[in-house]
């Protein structure tokens, strides 16, 4: 059972490793290491990437990629940081125009490819334009003031965020003490993924996604709902990506129209794809794999804080892990028996 | 910190932005400290000049004893990480943090944890919109308003009251851009002239100035002056590609800028050079100390502009004509004891090879 | 008879100006074997997938059980009960064999898709294929090809067919899965359900249908009852013309120099100390069930494996190649076995495919002489009579006989010493097969040598030399001139007995 | 011309983004002609700057093209041609230039390696190489003050005019007619087609794919290296991040020209048409002070908005 999960997802399996030896070394050499601080600390830095990580699986999944995630992160934290401050009811509907902004984005991204025929690239590229531009007219300046009570409860643990809001007596509640310490953002970012991707996964048209990558042609002819399933893929992108620029938003109470910031979080989300073990090919993998990737990615930089390494070197190292990281699984290239498998 | 009566520490060094400024104090701790700096990205001179002045004033004999630790990292352009390192810090028990905000909204989760643990954050450069930190900056406000000043006075020498303009803005939606380009137009609003003032984005790069400046020329013909925020060189550059006529300008630090200036004033390229000096890191660090000595600081300090019209350039003093063009002149603030030159320390291994 | 159960009338249908059909009427009835014959690019596949909703024909229309209809998708036809087993399978690689065989109609529960029933109901269908073997939890990329040809018509079986139709489905199965399927598709007639079915085996079509219908050119020629028509008369409606010997005649046993000599070649599990002689002008089968190392050997050979252990002469001259570009220097060439992937790059143009191997040929320093390609390509056209309106056209518009032609064109420009051809004829019409045989002979009369692996018996017997027949990676027999029979063929691809 | 040349028969992108050419030059010459009474953009003084600012753009396009037609893509671009100035100018002398080059081939050298030999997807192995060549050259201007002057020789290329003409466009039409030659009339560049095509049937067609791959590589690098050289010598100055402007307008100028970015499509003069445009519309937007928000709406809105007309084409033919 275990072996043949090891072996049909080899590259997850490599990448949870990873994850483990890393964070375990982290925090066995940090002065406050395996603390409640540090676990929330590290949980705030990798919701968004770990968002748009996973936002960009999906179309890899189908043999697509999203090169506007970082962009429509981006849109949808400075719709947020227009919208989700007031009453209860208002930050509610704020946050739900915001996740639905970055949600329709995607859905039409996902109907210039399947209607337009645009390569996705290509497409992505020129719609993460469009949507940094949006967020630019959104938002010129950087700022803001998204509801700072829900910023305090949402970065913190789950005490905390049951004091925030005075529920469950204040976090007292004895029901409760087995969670105080789990930090709510580990909680939203694997809560969404399971509850959106996991049920996903198990319809006709998310599994669909998995076939278009693995060979299109065939999943056309075998009745298989091609359009409907690239368009859920680019919308499921738009939605994780608004998921990850909500809670920007939340996180730092404001927007920012970053486009250096747009274009780093994408390219950053493709690494954490691959080292999440998704082939860019597609057909295999999966979105929790690249939320590990995306802490992989974040861990990295966690050592530069506990090391003492010379900061004008810090850049090139960084390069240089992330190469190694990449090329980890070069190796198996090299045990190819039949160079054929060499061109998938 | 508890909020307290003015006057602060040294005020010569640590000058209050405005007479109305709070004041600041922290409990007082024995050093010494452990301190990091929490930088942005660095893939620029200017980043890179700064990272090696806080680098060379930690180890300055003034300070030195007082610095148990002294950590820098760059998070690139990614808030949350900014913010992870900052919190991070707090986590490890740093005492102190000086940083440059990837964007001046956003900090109130790490301003509340480092007031928790009594952290003195101080963010430097690119500031916070808020009056809950500390913070060290040059008013970009008055920087703009000097350039402005500058060029409709040289202007005014020479008998013109109205023409075009040419602004060379930074990055977009930038505070630092927004400012200096405010002060700009208060100036030359306030000046009653006819002005045209054509803008132009160059990103505060050398190249990207040097182009749209190219453009501009194609396009508009000729400026009578010039008021660029950065990447002062290429613009310069690109006005003798243009064969445009040396016209008053006004400008950043860099090295190559005030190399121009020097050499073509007498042409007619009457600069002046207000720069945003990466010694500012040192200030702002030697705040931290002072704060975690437990002295009232002001909230908000200002350092003043170091500037330098075509009348004060001097080979040697405030530039260097053996040194590449990409360095930031200014670094040092006698008043503050900030005396670690950035061109020197930049240039240190290469004149031991050389 | 009753009203057919699927009627087409005046349907045509062309591909970027190539007309696949025209002006075709078609019927085929409940209860029927219905059999689809045609030359390589005849139509058939178009046919049946406009049967199928996958292609919308241009004009005509079409009946379902006497009302008229048509269907908007491969899902619309499903309903219909009309299942689909295509030419280039429909299945998809990175799934398990139980999500393919339950692709578009999962089993469910709460609406989400229920993988235990999704498991069971897979090995129930496998069951009735007799693939007990096949686990339907592996990745179907991890399967050979004629296993998941087994599942492909297990995934159609599962589907509840009222029609079903085969294209070419069996070309890559083994004797046994055959017979398998030969027993299927009775039992499936008695029950009631029609197939279509198409193959360029001509002793299939005579043991499973009742009716047959030929094409030619995208026209439909004639449908008969079965044992209406001769098979000669058939091949004469199919391609036109009379078509006499089937193979062209062997020359009498010589004694021949060897161009290539292997010794002891293992790889893997899948090769287990192959030896052989190849002789100048001779054409050497390889026979044996299939997945018996035969790829293996001829990729080994052409340098494409890693970790092969053996002692090689080629032309006297010792050595394996170690990649195909040294073995295109050795005057090796092999036909690879698929031709859409390996083979051809298909968006490219038929002229860009014919010189692909032969470039450095035609160069000068890495500079194309434009004259002598240009010479090279009617050479190779007019040398292997490849029908295509121009050159300058993707070979994607070739059918698949033609296609096949470009990819042998293609390596006669090199001037190869060695030809290795892996089951060259797989889904090729009988014109255009004899066609191929003509060619292999003389090329072996050329003084070239001849590899040739095929998974007809037939052809093995019609066209080599001599056979060495593979069992588990291994030559298990050797069969020489009047030796080569179907029984000697047989014995020796299941090991039994008289091995040698 | 021959059978092998008219392989990509697509010459729609090319006379749609031509055209586009003159709808942009109209749009900005309408907006000069309301504002100042003038009509700049039709001098020869503005199109030649636009040209010399863009033989930069160009030359890294022409490279990445090759990058593209295999199906891959060069993410280092940027950094190559940072670390290419900055290695180039801090050599100085008559070596710089070579040093600038050198930089670029081994650049080209180590993205061919680890995406035809360890076979790690082009898209992630460049963007690694493009992170630790930024690094490098942190660690450069931090260990010392490298010397950042432009020598004379890139001072000429970029700078200095022949006949009328800048030097640069003279550079820029060299690697132009190399390259198309490159790809239309050379084994090399018939590869290239028939890598990006099928990569698997082209190496059993014998062809030494690992080799045409590392050469696509090293053939971008060595473009990007040049530009380096030359945008040196335009700023009289190699500095950090110079590159930063060209990765994203190579890619776009490269597809709108007709390129098929999954690879085995293209033609050299489409490129060439995509980079005029882009650069036009770039220098177009700013001389009408288009507030950056509205820019990148613009861009990719035009980007989007081309493909859509030239996908149109395909359907009406299929
Ligand atoms: N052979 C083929 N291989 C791959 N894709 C094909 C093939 N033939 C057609 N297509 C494309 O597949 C798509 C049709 O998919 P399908 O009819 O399954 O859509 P759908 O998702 O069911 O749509 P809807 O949700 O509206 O029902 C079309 O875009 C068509 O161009
Ligand atoms: N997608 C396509 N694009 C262009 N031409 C096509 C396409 N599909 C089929 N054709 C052409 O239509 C004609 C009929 O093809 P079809 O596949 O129906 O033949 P077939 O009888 O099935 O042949 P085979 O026995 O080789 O499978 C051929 O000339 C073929 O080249
Ligand atoms: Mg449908
Ligand atoms: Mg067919």
């Amino acid at each position: 059972m275990i072996g043949r999960w090891l072996a049909g997802n080899r590259g997850f399996a490599v990448a949870i490793a990873l994850f483990a030896v890393l964070f375990v070394t982290y925090n066995l050499m940090h002065t406050r290491g395996f603390s409640t601080a540090v676990l929330v600390q590290n949980a705030n830095e990798s919701v968004a990437i770990g968002f748009v990580a996973m936002a960009q699986t999906v179309p890899v999944l189908m043999g697509g990629l999203d090169l506007s995630v970082g962009a429509v992160m981006t849109l949808s934290a400075c719709i947020a940081s227009v919208m989700v401050n007031g009453t209860m009811g208002e930050i509610v509907f704020g946050a739900f125009v915001t996740l639905l902004a970055g949600t329709s984005f995607g859905f039409m991204n996902g109907l210039l490819v399947v209607y337009g025929r645009i390569q996705a690239i290509i497409a992505t590229l020129a719609t993460g334009a469009i949507a940094i531009g949006l967020a630019l007219l959104i938002r010129p300046e950087p700022g803001g003031d998204v509801d700072g009570d829900l910023g305090w409860a949402l970065t913190n643990t789950v005490w905390d965020f049951a004091d925030t809001y005075g529920l469950a007596q204040g976090g007292e509640a004895a029901w409760l003490q087995p969670f105080i310490n789990i930090p709510v953002p580990l909680i939203l970012q694997f809560g969404i993924a399971c509850l959106v991707w996991l049920p996903i996964k198990r319809t006709v048209t998310g599994m669909t996604i998995y076939a278009i990558g693995s060979a299109e042609g065939a999943a056309f002819v075998s009745g298989l709902p091609i359009n409907r399933a690239k368009i859920l893929a680019y919308t499921l992108s738009g939605f994780f990506a608004s998921c990850g620029g909500l809670y920007l938003a939340i996180q730092t109470s404001s927007g920012n129209a970053d486009m250096v910031q747009a274009g780093a979080y994408t390219l950053n989300s493709i690494a954490a794809v691959v080292l999440g073990g998704t082939a860019l090919l597609g057909g295999s993998g999966g979105v929790i794999a690249s939320l590990v990737g995306a802490l992989i990615l974040r861990v990295i930089s966690f050592y530069f804080r506990i090391l003492d390494i010379d900061p004008l070197l810090q850049p090139l190292i960084e390069g240089l892990v992330l190469l190694a990281a990449v090329s980890f699984g070069a190796g198996r290239t090299f045990s190819i028996r039949n160079r054929l498998e060499l061109f998938r | 910190p508890t909020i307290v009566a003015g006057p602060g520490a040294d005020p010569t060094c640590f000058a209050p932005w405005s007479p109305d400024i709070k004041y600041m104090q922290w409990p007082a701790k024995t050093g010494p400290f452990k301190i990091a700096l929490v930088n942005g990205f660095v893939g620029n001179t200017w980043r890179i000049q700064m990272v090696k002045t806080a680098k060379a004033y930690a180890e300055d004999p003034a300070i030195k004893d007082k610095i148990a630790e002294f950590k820098v990292v760059s998070t690139g352009t990614d808030a949350p990480a900014q913010l992870g390192a900052i919190e991070d810090f707090i986590n490890q028990g740093y005492d102190a943090i000086v940083t440059i905000a990837v964007s001046p909204d956003g900090f109130d989760r790490v301003i509340k944890l480092a007031d928790k643990n009594d952290v003195v954050l101080v963010p430097f450069d690119n500031v916070l919109d808020t009056d809950a930190v500390m913070q060290v900056n040059e008013d970009q406000l008055a920087m703009g308003r000097t350039w402005a000043e500058f060029v409709l006075k040289e202007l005014a020498a020479a008998g013109k009251t109205s023409g075009k303009l040419l602004e060379v803005r930074g990055l977009a939606g930038n505070s630092v851009d927004r400012d200096r380009s405010l002060g700009i137009h208060e100036v030359l609003d306030a000046s009653g002239g006819a002005w045209e003032v054509v803008q132009v984005v160059g990103n505060w790069d050398d190249g990207t100035a040097q182009k749209v400046t190219a453009d501009a020329i194609a396009v508009n013909g000729q400026f009578d002056g010039i008021m660029a925020q950065g990447g002062t060189t290429g613009v310069v550059q690109a006005l003798m590609d243009a064969g445009h006529p040396m016209v008053p300008i006004a400008g950043e630090s860099e090295n190559g800028f005030r190399k121009l200036v020097a050499a073509h004033s007498a042409d007619g390229l009457k600069g002046i050079s207000i720069g945003q000096s990466p010694g500012l890191v040192a200030i702002a660090m030697k705040a931290a100390i002072s704060a975690l000595e437990g002295n009232p600081m002001p909230q908000l300090i200002s350092v003043p502009l170091p500037i330098a019209d075509y009348n004060q350039l001097q080979d040697g003093a405030n530039y260097w004509s053996d040194l590449p063009d990409n360095f930031f002149t200014v670094n040092e603030f006698p008043p503050c004891g900030v005396n670690v030159s950035g061109p020197a320390i930049m240039a240190q291994s290469e004149a031991n090879t050389n | 008879m009753a009203a057919p159960i699927i009627a087409l009338t005046g349907v045509s249908k062309s591909f970027a100006g190539i007309r696949a059909l025209e002006g075709v009427d078609f019927a085929a009835f409940a209860g029927s074997t219905h059999a689809i014959l045609g030359e390589n690019g005849a139509g058939k596949s178009t046919l049946i997938k406009i049967i199928a909703g996958v292609l919308q024909p241009e004009t005509g229309e079409m009946r379902l059980n006497g009302a008229p209809g048509r269907f908007a998708g491969p899902n619309a036809a499903a309903d219909a009960g009309i299942i689909c087993m295509f030419q280039e399978l429909s299945l998809i690689p990175d799934l398990t064999v139980a999500q393919n065989i339950s692709l578009s109609r999962p089993p469910r529960r709460f609406g989400l898709i229920d993988r235990r029933a999704q498991i069971l109901r897979a090995e129930e269908v496998l069951a009735r294929v007799r693939c007990e073997d096949v686990d339907p939890r592996t990745l179907v990329r991890d399967l050979s090809l004629s296993r998941r040809q087994m599942v492909e018509i297990a995934k159609a079986l599962g589907r509840d067919p009222r029609v079903l139709i085969l294209d070419e489905a069996t070309s890559a199965l083994t004797a046994r899965d055959v017979q398998t399927v030969y027993d299927l598709l009775s039992r499936l007639k008695a029950d009631g359900v029609s197939s279509l079915f198409i193959s360029h085996r001509m002793h299939e079509v005579e043991e499973l249908c009742d009716r047959l219908s030929v094409f030619r050119n995208g026209r439909h020629i004639e449908t008969f009852a079965k044992g209406a028509r001769s098979d000669a008369e058939i091949v004469r409606l199919m391609i036109g013309r009379d078509v006499t010997a089937k193979y062209p005649p062997k020359p009498a046993p010589v004694a021949r120099p060897a161009v290539l000599q292997v010794g002891g070649l293992s790889w893997e599990t899948a090769l287990n100390g192959v030896s052989l002689t190849l002789g100048r002008g001779e054409i050497l089968g390889i026979g044996g069930l299939d997945g018996q190392g035969q790829k293996e050997l001829l990729l080994a050979l052409f340098g494409v494996l890693r970790g092969v252990r053996a002692t090689v002469a080629v032309n006297g001259k010792p050595g394996l190649p170690a990649a195909p570009v040294l073995a295109k220097a050795r005057s090796l060439a092999l036909v690879p076995e698929d031709r859409k992937t390996e083979g051809l790059m298909l968006s490219l143009s038929i002229a860009e495919n014919m010189v692909a191997a032969a470039f450095d040929k035609v160069a000068r320093g890495g500079i194309i002489d434009r004259t002598r390609v240009a010479a090279l390509i009617d050479k190779g056209v007019e040398v292997l009579q490849i029908k295509a309106g121009s050159v300058d056209d993707a070979v994607s518009t070739l059918s698949g006989g033609n296609q096949q032609k470009v990819v042998l064109a293609k390596w006669l420009m090199t001037d190869p010493q060695i030809i290795m051809l892996n089951d060259p004829t797989r889904g090729i019409d009988i014109g255009t097969k004899q066609e191929i045989f003509r060619i292999m002979r003389q090329l072996a009369e050329e003084g070239r040598s001849i590899l040739f692996y095929s998974s007809d018996y037939a052809e093995l017997i019609g066209c080599a030399d001599r056979v060495i027949v593979l069992y588990d990676g291994r030559v298990v027999r050797e069969l020489t001139g009047m030796a080569i029979t179907e029984e000697a063929l047989v014995a020796a691809s299941l090991n039994t007995g008289d091995a040698a | 011309m021959s059978r092998l040349g008219t392989l990509s028969a697509a010459d729609r992108p090319l006379v749609i983004a031509f055209g586009f050419i003159l709808v942009i030059l109209a749009v900005g010459t309408v907006y000069t002609l309301s504002t100042t009474g003038t009509m700049p953009l039709l001098t020869p003084k503005y199109l030649l700057l636009q040209l010399q600012t863009g033989s930069f753009l160009g030359i890294c396009a022409a490279g990445l093209m090759a990058v593209i037609l295999i199906g891959h893509i060069d993410l280092s671009i940027p950094w190559t041609l940072t670390a290419a100035a900055m290695i180039g100018t801090a050599v100085g002398g008559p070596g710089a230039v070579p040093a600038a080059l050198a930089v670029g081939l081994c650049v080209g050298l180590i993205n061919g390696l680890g995406v035809a030999v360890l076979r790690i997807p082009s898209m992630i192995f460049t963007l690694g190489l493009d992170t630790v060549l930024r690094g490098l050259m942190v660690a450069q201007t931090g260990g010392y003050a490298p010397q950042d002057a432009a020598t004379p020789l890139m001072l000429t290329l970029a700078k200095s005019s022949i006949l009328g003409f800048p030097a640069a466009l003279f550079v820029w039409a060299a690697v132009s007619v190399a390259v198309a030659f490159l790809l239309s009339r050379t084994t090399f560049g018939r590869a290239l087609y028939a890598i990006g095509t099928r990569e698997r049937a082209a190496y059993l067609s014998g062809m030494r794919t690992t080799r045409v791959i590392i050469g696509a590589f090293v053939l971008s690098g060595l473009c990007a290296a040049l530009a380096g050289a030359l945008l040196a010598g335009y700023s009289a100055k190699a500095y950090q991040g110079m590159g930063n402007a060209f990765l994203l307008p190579a890619i776009a100028a490269v597809v709108l020209g007709g390129t098929n970015v999954l690879g085995g499509r293209g033609r050299y003069a489409g490129t060439l048409i995509g980079v005029v445009l882009i650069v036009l519309l770039n220098s177009v937007l700013s001389i009408m002070q288009m507030p950056e928000a509205l820019r990148q709406i613009i861009y990719g809105s035009v980007i989007i908005g081309m493909l859509l007309i030239y996908g149109r084409g395909d359907r009406v033919t299929s």
